[in-house]
C-alpha cells in the first residue's frame, strides 16, 4: 500500500534578512473557500456566527473567516459547522496557498513599497487582494505591525524574490 | 522647385532665403469634385494618388489642425510587409513596393531606410507561427529568412541570450523592412498633391456631413460650407466622431498606444527588432534616439497620453530583451489614438451613404500602409470599385464573418 | 489611473483588465443577426463620458466604470448587476 | 574661472576629491557637482554640439542643462549623456567629453560648422535621394555616425534598480520658498506629506539668493523649516528625487537617485522608481531662466545669470570677468548683489533704459557677438549706434524667467500667456488635484512664493477635510520684477535658440519661409525642442522668433506641449524588475525538482515550466528520448505531470445550467461520476478553449482549461456569470493550485494503478471517482489525451512531489517512464487532438469538424455569431491530417500547401501546416493542417512548401486521427 509524503513548497526556501522586521514562513493551515450563493449571505452568517464584509476578517472559535474576493471568504482553520453546503460552495484551498508572516516596526513600510494600494488605510485585522509585480496576493493584517502575505503555491519562489 | 543637391548648394550660398513654401495655403472654394476629410498621411496620400493616378485635381483635403498632425506625426515609423493572411499580405506587399519608389516619385527624401526587421521568437510554437508567416511572405513575393538562435546572435549580439525569462529561439528576418522619417512622408505627399493642384486646407474642421436622400452632398466646416459629390473620411483616431456626423456607427473603438524615445546615442542598434513575447519593438532614429513602444494601454481613450503601467510593461520588456538600453534615458513619451477594429485589420470601403467613403481602422499599423492606403482609397473613390489588393477591407466583413484576424484574438477591439 | 472596485474601493489601473464598452451587457436574441453584429463590433466610441467594463483581477469583480475618454476622469463604478 | 577662497554653501572644504575629466587629473571639493568642479578648475570647454560640433560649455546649474553632457566611466564601462550639472562629484570620478573625435579640443567633425550654410533646417529632405541604393549604404550611415550624442555600451551587467509605491495626502514638488511653506503648513496640520526635491540639497533658490526671510538669510530660514519637517513623523523628505510625470488619478512618476553618483554605492540600487499616489499635489518647481538669442551666444563661457549666481554662492566658483546681458529688473538686482559680494562684474547691458547707480558700467544696448575659439574672450555690444568690445571670461544672460510648469501640462492642459512677465503660466486644474504655486505659477517674488505656497496647502487641507493651524507668513522684502521681452538680437551671425539640437533663429525663420509656420511644423522641421533638454530653455524663444517671422503674436502663434518625462529617466529604473528571469512570475509544478533531477530541459508553457523530455545517456538526441517516451505510452505506461491545466470548481444548484450556457455541448445531461469533453466558444463564435468537464456530484463539477488559456477562461466565466446570470445559484473558483495531477497512460496503466492503489476501481472510459492513497484523498479520472487507456490521478498538491516520484518508479518498473511535452505532442498528433497550435483564435467548431458539438437545442456563448455565413462552408480552412507521400520525408509546421502543379504563390495557397511530429508508432512523419475545404479532400495530394527552410515535398490529405480512429484503445 502506498504512503505519500508531504512536501512543502516553502519550507526549504532561504528567507532574506530584513531591517526593522522579520520574515518567516507560516505553517500550513487548512483553508476552505466559502462562496455564498445569491441571497444566502445572511443565512450563512447566522450558521457560521459571522461572515466578513469586503476587506474584513471575522474571528470565530478556532477559525478565521477572511474576505478573499467577490462573494468569497477563506476559512483559515479546522472548525467549520456542518450544513453549510446548502448556502455556499466550498473547496479545499489548503494546498494552493503559501503564507509568509512579516512582523516588526518596519513591516508596513516594507510592504507598502511593494503593493499598489494604500496600506495606511488597511484595517487591522483586515484582508485585501492585490498584485505584487504581476503576482496575485492575499494580504492579511493581523496587527498594526504584523502582516501575512499569501501567494499561490506555484509562484512562491517568484513571490519571495519580490518581497 | 525641385529638390536636389544643387538646389541645396545654391540656396546655401544665398543664405537659404530663396526657399518657397512646400505647399500653398489656399482658402476653400465653395465646391469641389471630391473632399478628403483628414490631412494625415492616408488623406494626403489619397489626394496625391487621386491626382496622379486618376487625373482628378478638383479636390480639397480638409484638416482641422496642421497637416500631418495625427498618427503620421506620432508613431514608431516602422515599415514592413510581414503579414500572413490573404487580404493583408497582398496589400502590405503593394505598400512596401510603393515605399521603395516613394522618394523618386515625390522628390522628397522621406529617409526610407530598409535596414531590416527581425522578429524574435521564444518557443517552438512561436517558431512555427513565424515560419507560417515567413512562408506567406515568400509566397507573396516578399522576403523572409528564418534565423536560428546563433544567427540572431551574430546580427544582434546585444540581446540577452542567457537570462531572458523567455529565451531567444530565433528570429524572422525581413530585410526589406525598416523605418522612414514619419513627418517627411506627410510633407512629401502634401507637396506632391499641392503641386498637382490639390487644395490642402489647414485649420478647417469638418463639423457636419450633408446627406440628401442617401447621397452625400458636401460638408460644413469651420471655414464654411463646401459642396462635393464624393467625400472620403480619412481621419484615423477620430473616425467614429466624423462618421457619426453622417449617422454611422462603426466597428471601431479608440485606444491609446504609447511610444518612447531616448536621448541621442551614437549608432548602436542597426535594425528594427521586435519581441513577440513582451510586445516590444525598437529601432534607432537617424538622429540617434532609440524609438520604441509596446502594447496598447488597453482602455478606450482619446487623451493621446497613457499611464505608468503601460510604460513599465514596455520598459521591463526592453530590459529583459536587451539590457543595454538600461543605460539610455527615456527622453519623451507620447500617446497616439488608434482606431481599433474587431479583427485588427483596416477598412477601405464605401459606406451605406452614396458618395461617402471610409478609410479607417488602421489599429497601430497605419504608418507602413500609407502609400497603399492612399493608392487604394484613391482607386475606390475614383472608380467606385475596390482596388484588388484592398478588396477584403470591407466594412461588412464583421457581419458576414469574413474576418482578417492576424492576432487571432477575436472581436475585442483592444486585443489586436 | 485609479478605478473604483465595488468590493475593494479605488485601486490602481495595474490591477484591472479591460474588456470594452458596456453595450456588451445586453445579449441580443439568438436569431437577431444584425443585433449580434452591432453587439460584437459596432461602438458609439464617444469622445467624452462612456461606460465600460473592467475586471478587477485580484478579487474577481467585473466593474462597469463610468468615465471620460478625453480627460480620463473616472466618475463611478458599479457591479454588472447594478449597471444592467 | 577659479575657486574662491571663501563661501560655497554646498561645499565641505575639508574634503578634497580627486577626479578626472578627459584623462586630466583634477581636484574638487565634496559637495561639488562635476560642472562646478570643472568650472572651478577653469575647464570651460566640456563638449561638442549635436550637429555642428561647436565647442560648448556649462550653461546652467540644473537638470535643464543643454550642453554639458558627458560620459561617466565606471567599473570598466561607462554611462552616456550624463549632465555634468547633476553628476555629484565623488572621489575617483572619471568623466570624458562625448560626441567628439579625437578630442574635445580638436574634433574633426567640427568641419560641419563650416558647411552649416548647406545643413540648415530640413536640408536632408531635399537631397541624398540619388541614387536610390546609396541611402542605406552611404548617406544614412554617415548621418547616423555624425548624429547622436553619447555611446551606449553593450553591457548586460549593471547595478540593480528598484521600484516602489507610496501613498500620501500631499505631494509637494520642489523645496524652494513656496514648496517649503506648503509642506510646513500641511505637515503641521498632520497630513501625510512627501516633499520631493531634485537637488541634493533642499531649499531651491534660497540656497543661492541673497534675500532675507524673517530677518535671516533665506538659507538659514530654509534650514530651520527643514529641521522641523525632518522631525515630523508624517513627513517624508525626498532629496535627489525628480518628479518626472503627472498621470491620471493623482499618480506621479518619481525617480530617486539612491546609489547613483556615489563613490561606492555597494549593493544600494542606483535609482528607485517610485509610483506616488497623492490625494493632492503642489507644484513648486520654480522657474527657468531663459537665454537671449544673440550671435554666437553658444560659446563656452556664456552662461545663465542665475547659474553664475548659483555657482558663486553654492560652489564658490569665481567666473572671472563678467559681462551681464539682461532685460529685466531681477537681472540687474542680481548683478548688483553679486558685485557687492565681490564678483568682478565689468558691465551690465540691457536694451532698456537703466538708472546708472550700479557699481559697474551699464550700457543700454545689446550683445551682438562673442569671440574666443574654445571659450569666451570678449563680448561685442552695440549701444547708441556704436560697437564696443569688452574683454570677458563669462557672459551671463538673463532674458527673463519661464515658470517651470511642465508637470502641469502632462495631462494635455494648455497654459495661458501672461504678458506681464512675457511667459506662459498655468491655468487652474490643468492636473486634477494639483495646485501650482510660487515662481512655477509666475509669482516671482519670495513673498508671493511663500503666500501662494501656504494658500495652496490650506486649500488642499480643506479638500482633505483637515483643519489647518495658522502658519504665519514670514516677513520678506520684495524686489519688483519688470522686463521688456527680448527674444533675439537683430545682428549678423548665427544666434542659437536650441543649443542642444543646434537650432538657430535663421532655421526658424527659414522654416516659416518654407510654410512650416505652425508651431508643430516648425518644431518638426527644425527639430527645435526635441533635444535632451526638451526645449526647456529654447521653446519660448523659438515661439517668439516664429511669431516674429510670421507677423503674429506669441499668444496667437501657439504654445508648446510638454510631455513626460520632465527630465530624462533611465530605462533600467523604469523597467526595474524586467531584467533577467523576473520579467514575469515563474510557476513551478510540484514535480519540478524531481524533473530537474532527472535532467529534463524545461520549456515555458504560459508562466509555467514543463519538461521537454527526459534524457538518458543512450539518447543520441532529443528525438531518441521523444520516441522512447512515446512508445512507453503506446506499449507500456507513461507518466506526465498535467497539473498546469486550469482546474475550475463549479458548484451549486444552477451549476449545470451555467455549464450548458458556456459550453457548446450539454453538460446538464452528464451523470455524476462521468466526464465529458467540452468546447467553449468566444462570444464571436470562434473556439476559445477546450477541456474536460467532470461531474463529481449532482451539483458539483470540475472543469479543466488548457494551460495557456486558464486565466482568460476564468475571466470569461466570471464575466458570463456576473453579466448574464448573477442570480443563478452557483459559484466558480479556481482550484488549479490546490491539486497536483498526473496522467498515467498506456496499456499497463491499470497495472501501475494496481501497484499504487492495491485495488483498481472499475472505472469506465470517461468516468471519475474519489480514491484514497494511503489515507490521502485523491481523484481518479479515466480520460486520455494520448489515445491509450489512461487515467489522470489528482492529489492535494503537498503530495504531488512524492506521488510523481513513485509513479515514475512504478512506470519504470513496468518498462515505461516519465514523458515530456515532446512525446505528449507526438501522442496527441497521432490521435488528431488539437491544441492552441490549431485553436489559434481564428478557427471555429466547424473548422475542427466539431460542429456536432454545438448543441442545436440550446443557446450558448458564441452560438449566434458562429452562424455567420463566413464562418462555415467550403471556403473555410478545415482540420485535416497530412502524411508525406514518402513517409520518411520530413515535414514542418508553418509550411504552406499548394496544388502539386502550381508554384508556391499566395494566389494558389490551399492552407498551412499547424503541427508535425515523427510518429515512432506509425514510422512516419505526421502533420495536422488547416486546408481549404479539407474534409472533402481526404486522399488528395498537395505540395508542401517551406521556402524558408528550403523544404518541398508532396503530402497526402487524410483523416486527422492517424491512430486507432475508432478509439478502441482508450475506450476498451
Amino acid at each position: 500500500m502506498i504512503r505519500l509524503k508531504e512536501t512543502s513548497a516553502i519550507a526549504q526556501l532561504r528567507l532574506p534578512t530584513l531591517a526593522d522586521c522579520t520574515l518567516r514562513v507560516l505553517p500550513p493551515v487548512r483553508i476552505t473557500s466559502i462562496a455564498p450563493y445569491p441571497g444566502q449571505v445572511e443565512a450563512l452568517r447566522a450558521r457560521l456566527g459571522g461572515f466578513p464584509a469586503p476587506g474584513g476578517v471575522v474571528t470565530l472559535q478556532g477559525t478565521d473567516l477572511v474576505w478573499a474576493g467577490r462573494d468569497l471568504a477563506f476559512a483559515f482553520g479546522d472548525d467549520l459547522p456542518d450544513g453549510l453546503a446548502a448556502h455556499c460552495s466550498m473547496s479545499d484551498q489548503s494546498d494552493g496557498w503559501c503564507g509568509f508572516a512579516l512582523q516588526g516596526a518596519g513591516a508596513q513600510a516594507l510592504l507598502a513599497r511593494r503593493l499598489p494600494f494604500d496600506l495606511r488605510k488597511m484595517a487591522s485585522p483586515g484582508s485585501a487582494r492585490s498584485v505584487m509585480d504581476h503576482l496575485p496576493v492575499l494580504v492579511l493584517r493581523r496587527a498594526s505591525d504584523r502582516f501575512e502575505i499569501w501567494v499561490w503555491r506555484s509562484m512562491v519562489q517568484s513571490a519571495l524574490a519580490h518581497i | 522647385m525641385r529638390f536636389n543637391a544643387l538646389s541645396v548648394l545654391r540656396q546655401g550660398l544665398a543664405g537659404n532665403t530663396g526657399w518657397r513654401p512646400h505647399w500653398r495655403k489656399p482658402d476653400p472654394k465653395p465646391e469641389y469634385e471630391m473632399l478628403i476629410i483628414g490631412g494625415g498621411g492616408h488623406g494626403l496620400a489619397t489626394a496625391y494618388y487621386l491626382a496622379k493616378n486618376h487625373g482628378l485635381t478638383n479636390i480639397a483635403v480638409l484638416e482641422k489642425g496642421y497637416l500631418g498632425g495625427g498618427s503620421i506625426g506620432r508613431n514608431t515609423t516602422i515599415v514592413r510587409a510581414n503579414y500572413f493572411l490573404p487580404g493583408n499580405s497582398e496589400f502590405y506587399s503593394h505598400s512596401l513596393k510603393l515605399w521603395e519608389g516613394l522618394e523618386a516619385d515625390l522628390n522628397y527624401n522621406v529617409m526610407h531606410s530598409q535596414r531590416g526587421l527581425i522578429n524574435i521568437f521564444h518557443s517552438d510554437g512561436q517558431r512555427d507561427a513565424a515560419a507560417r508567416r515567413g512562408n506567406a511572405m515568400l509566397a507573396q513575393g516578399d522576403d523572409a529568412i528564418l534565423l536560428g538562435r546563433e544567427e540572431v546572435r551574430e546580427i544582434l549580439p546585444y540581446l540577452d541570450y542567457d537570462q531572458a525569462r523567455f529565451p531567444i529561439y530565433g528570429g524572422l528576418y525581413h530585410k526589406r523592412g525598416g523605418t522612414a522619417r514619419h513627418d517627411a512622408v506627410a510633407w512629401g505627399y502634401a507637396r506632391g498633391a499641392d503641386q498637382r493642384g490639390v487644395d490642402l486646407i489647414e485649420n478647417c474642421e469638418v463639423t457636419g456631413i450633408s446627406v440628401d436622400a442617401g447621397r452625400v452632398t458636401g460638408v460644413t466646416t469651420t471655414r464654411g460650407q463646401i459642396k462635393a459629390r464624393k467625400v472620403g473620411i480619412v481621419t484615423a483616431g477620430r473616425t467614429s466622431q466624423v462618421a457619426a456626423m453622417a449617422g454611422l456607427r462603426l466597428p471601431i473603438e479608440s485606444h491609446i498606444l504609447q511610444a518612447f524615445v531616448t536621448e541621442g546615442l551614437k549608432p548602436c542598434l542597426d535594425h528594427v527588432v521586435t519581441f513577440g513575447m513582451g510586445h516590444f519593438y525598437i529601432s534607432q532614429s537617424d538622429k540617434g534616439g532609440l524609438v520604441f513602444g509596446g502594447d496598447l494601454d488597453f482602455y478606450a481613450s482619446y487623451a493621446a497620453r497613457g499611464n505608468l503601467p503601460g510604460v513599465e510593461q514596455v520598459m521591463e520588456a526592453g530590459m529583459t530583451l536587451m539590457p543595454m538600453i538600461g543605460r539610455a534615458k527615456m527622453l519623451r513619451s507620447w500617446g497616439g489614438i488608434m482606431d481599433m477594429t474587431p479583427d485588427g485589420s483596416p477598412i477601405i470601403d464605401r459606406t451605406p451613404i452614396d458618395g461617402l467613403y471610409l478609410d479607417a481602422g488602421w489599429c497601430y499599423g497605419g504608418f507602413k500602409a500609407v502609400p497603399a492606403s492612399g493608392w487604394c482609397m484613391a482607386h475606390l473613390m475614383a472608380t467606385d470599385q475596390p482596388h484588388p489588393v484592398a478588396r477584403r477591407f470591407r466594412l461588412d466583413r464583421f457581419a458576414t464573418g469574413d474576418l482578417l484576424d492576424e492576432e487571432g484574438t477575436g472581436s475585442q477591439h483592444n486585443l489586436h | 489611473m485609479r478605478l473604483p472596485c465595488p468590493c475593494c474601493g479605488w485601486r490602481d489601473l495595474r490591477e484591472f483588465t479591460y474588456k470594452g464598452a458596456a453595450d456588451m451587457l445586453h445579449r441580443p436574441a439568438l436569431d437577431d443577426a444584425s443585433g449580434w453584429d452591432d453587439h460584437l463590433h459596432n461602438r458609439t466610441n464617444p469622445a467624452g463620458e462612456t461606460r465600460d467594463l473592467w475586471y478587477h483581477d485580484p478579487c474577481g469583480t467585473w466593474v462597469c466604470v463610468t468615465r471620460d475618454t478625453v480627460s480620463h476622469a473616472v466618475i463611478s463604478g458599479a457591479t454588472l448587476g447594478e449597471a444592467r | 574661472m577659479k575657486r574662491r577662497d571663501t563661501g560655497g554653501s554646498a561645499l565641505n572644504r575639508a574634503r578634497k576629491l580627486g577626479f578626472s575629466f578627459d584623462g586630466r587629473a583634477l581636484t574638487g571639493i565634496e559637495g561639488d557637482t562635476l560642472a562646478s568642479s570643472l568650472l572651478a578648475n577653469g575647464a570651460r570647454l566640456v563638449g561638442r554640439s549635436f550637429k555642428y560640433h561647436r565647442p560648448r560649455g556649462v550653461m546652467t546649474a540644473g537638470s535643464e542643462e543643454p550642453n554639458a553632457m558627458v560620459e561617466v566611466l565606471r567599473d570598466g564601462s561607462f554611462h552616456p549623456n550624463i549632465r555634468a550639472t547633476m553628476q555629484e562629484l565623488h572621489q575617483g570620478l572619471e568623466a570624458r567629453a562625448q560626441n567628439c573625435w579625437p578630442s574635445v579640443r580638436r574634433d574633426v567633425m567640427a568641419v560641419n560648422d563650416l558647411l552649416s550654410p548647406f545643413l540648415g533646417a530640413g536640408f536632408y529632405y531635399k537631397t541624398f535621394m540619388w541614387p536610390r541604393t546609396f541611402w542605406e549604404g552611404l548617406y544614412e550611415p554617415l548621418i547616423r555616425r555624425a548624429a547622436g550624442l553619447g555611446r551606449l555600451p553593450q553591457s548586460h551587467q549593471d547595478a540593480p534598480h528598484e521600484k516602489a509605491f507610496a501613498f500620501c495626502d500631499l505631494l509637494v514638488i520642489g523645496s524652494g520658498p513656496a514648496g517649503l511653506m506648503a509642506a510646513l503648513a500641511a505637515a503641521r496640520a498632520g497630513a501625510d506629506v512627501i516633499l520631493a526635491e531634485e537637488d541634493r540639497q533642499m531649499g531651491g533658490r534660497l540656497l543661492c539668493d541673497a534675500g532675507q526671510i524673517d530677518g535671516m538669510p533665506g538659507g538659514t530660514w530654509a534650514a530651520g523649516v527643514l529641521a522641523e519637517l525632518t522631525d515630523l513623523p508624517n513627513v517624508r523628505l525626498m532629496p535627489r528625487t525628480s518628479v518626472f510625470g503627472a498621470y491620471d488619478g493623482g499618480v506621479y512618476g518619481v525617480m530617486e537617485r539612491v546609489g547613483l553618483h556615489m563613490a561606492a554605492p555597494g549593493r544600494t540600487p542606483r535609482e528607485c522608481y517610485w509610483r506616488i499616489t497623492a490625494k493632492r499635489a503642489i507644484l513648486a518647481t520654480g522657474a527657468l531662466e531663459r537665454p537671449i538669442a544673440h550671435p554666437d551666444n553658444d560659446r563656452p563661457g556664456v552662461m545663465m545669470l542665475g547659474a553664475v549666481a548659483s555657482y558663486w554662492h553654492r560652489f564658490a566658483v569665481d567666473p572671472g570677468r563678467v559681462v551681464v546681458f539682461g532685460n529685466n529688473d531681477h537681472a540687474l538686482a542680481t548683478a548688483k548683489a553679486l558685485a557687492a559680494d565681490g564678483m568682478d562684474i565689468r558691465a551690465y547691458i540691457d536694451p532698456r533704459e537703466i538708472a546708472a547707480d550700479a557699481p559697474f558700467k551699464t550700457y543700454q544696448g545689446e550683445v551682438i557677438g562673442t569671440r574666443g575659439r574654445h571659450g569666451l574672450h570678449s563680448v561685442t555690444l552695440r549701444h547708441q549706434g556704436r560697437e564696443t568690445r569688452l574683454e570677458a571670461d563669462t557672459l551671463a544672460l538673463s532674458g527673463g524667467w519661464n515658470p517651470s510648469l511642465h508637470l502641469a501640462c502632462h495631462m494635455n492642459g494648455r497654459p495661458v500667456w501672461d504678458a506681464g512677465i512675457a511667459a506662459f503660466v498655468p491655468r487652474p486644474d490643468m492636473v486634477p488635484g494639483m495646485a501650482v504655486v510660487g515662481a512655477a505659477a509666475g509669482q516671482f517674488s519670495t513673498h508671493a512664493a511663500l503666500m501662494t505656497g501656504a494658500q495652496a496647502a490650506r486649500a488642499a487641507l480643506a479638500d482633505l477635510g483637515r483643519s489647518a493651524p495658522d502658519t504665519p507668513l514670514p516677513q520678506v522684502e520684495d524686489a519688483p520684477y519688470a522686463l521688456t521681452p527680448l527674444w533675439q538680437v537683430q545682428a549678423k551671425g548665427r544666434a542659437w535658440l536650441d543649443f542642444a539640437n543646434d537650432v538657430t533663429t535663421k532655421d526658424v525663420a527659414q522654416a516659416a519661409r518654407e510654410g512650416f509656420a505652425s508651431v508643430e511644423h516648425m518644431k518638426r522641421y527644425t527639430t527645435q525642442g526635441m533635444a535632451p533638454d526638451q526645449g526647456k530653455s529654447s521653446n519660448m524663444g523659438a515661439l517668439a522668433v516664429l511669431a516674429d517671422a510670421t507677423g503674429g503674436t506669441i499668444a496667437g502663434t501657439g504654445t508648446t506641449t510638454f510631455r513626460p518625462p520632465f527630465v530624462p529617466v533611465s530605462i533600467a529604473a523604469l523597467g526595474a524588475g524586467g531584467y533577467g528571469a523576473s520579467f514575469a512570475p515563474q510557476r513551478f509544478t510540484t514535480s519540478h525538482a524531481q524533473t530537474r533531477r532527472m535532467g529534463a530541459p524545461m520549456i515555458e508553457a504560459g508562466l509555467w515550466y514543463r519538461p521537454s523530455y527526459f534524457p538518458q545517456a543512450t539518447d543520441r538526441d532529443w528525438r531518441c528520448a521523444c520516441n522512447r517516451e512515446t512508445l512507453y505510452v503506446r506499449h507500456a505506461v507513461g507518466v506526465c505531470d498535467v497539473s498546469t491545466l486550469g482546474k475550475i470548481d463549479v458548484q451549486g444548484p444552477d451549476a449545470a445550467r451555467f455549464l450548458d450556457f458556456v459550453y457548446t455541448n450539454t453538460m446538464s445531461s452528464l451523470k455524476p461520476g462521468r466526464v465529458r469533453y467540452g468546447l467553449m466558444l468566444r462570444e464571436d463564435g470562434h473556439v476559445m478553449d477546450d477541456g474536460t468537464c467532470a461531474r463529481l456530484a449532482d451539483q458539483h463539477f470540475l472543469i479543466t482549461t488548457t494551460t495557456a488559456a486558464a486565466g482568460e477562461v476564468m475571466r470569461h466565466l466570471d464575466f458570463v456569470q456576473q453579466a448574464y446570470c448573477a442570480d443563478w445559484a452557483f459559484r466558480l473558483i479556481s482550484v488549479t493550485e490546490a491539486w497536483a495531477q498526473f496522467a498515467i497512460a498506456g496499456p499497463l496503466a491499470d497495472a501501475l494503478l494496481g501497484h499504487l492503489l492495491g485495488d483498481v476501481p472499475d472505472l469506465p472510459f470517461l468516468g471519475c471517482t474519489p480514491v484514497t492513497l494511503g489515507g490521502v484523498e485523491g481523484r481518479l479520472f479515466r480520460i486520455s489525451f494520448s489515445g491509450e487507456r489512461g487515467y489522470e490521478l489528482a492529489v492535494p498538491a503537498r503530495y504531488g512531489a512524492d506521488l510523481f516520484r513513485q509513479l515514475v518508479a512504478l512506470a519504470e518498473g513496468l518498462g515505461g517512464g516519465a514523458y515530456g511535452m515532446e512525446a505528449l505532442n507526438v501522442l496527441r498528433i497521432e490521435k488528431g487532438f488539437v491544441t492552441h497550435a490549431e485553436i489559434d483564435g481564428r478557427v471555429t467548431a466547424f473548422d475542427l469538424g466539431l460542429q456536432g458539438m454545438v448543441s442545436a437545442k440550446k443557446d450558448c456563448i458564441g452560438k449566434a455569431a458562429s452562424q455567420r455565413p463566413g464562418l462555415t462552408g467550403a471556403a473555410r480552412l478545415q482540420l485535416v491530417g497530412l502524411r508525406p507521400v514518402d513517409r520518411q520525408s520530413e515535414i514542418t509546421a508553418g509550411a504552406h500547401l499548394y496544388p502539386c502543379d502550381k508554384p508556391a504563390k499566395a494566389t494558389y495557397g490551399q492552407g498551412h501546416v499547424t503541427s508535425v511530429s515523427y510518429s515512432p508508432t506509425l514510422q512516419s512523419w505526421l502533420g495536422l493542417a488547416l486546408v481549404e475545404n479539407g474534409r472533402a479532400r481526404h486522399g488528395e495530394t498537395l505540395r508542401l512548401d517551406d521556402g524558408l527552410r528550403g523544404l518541398r515535398t508532396d503530402v497526402e490529405i487524410c483523416n486527422p486521427v492517424f491512430l486507432d480512429p475508432d478509439g478502441g484503445r482508450m475506450r476498451d
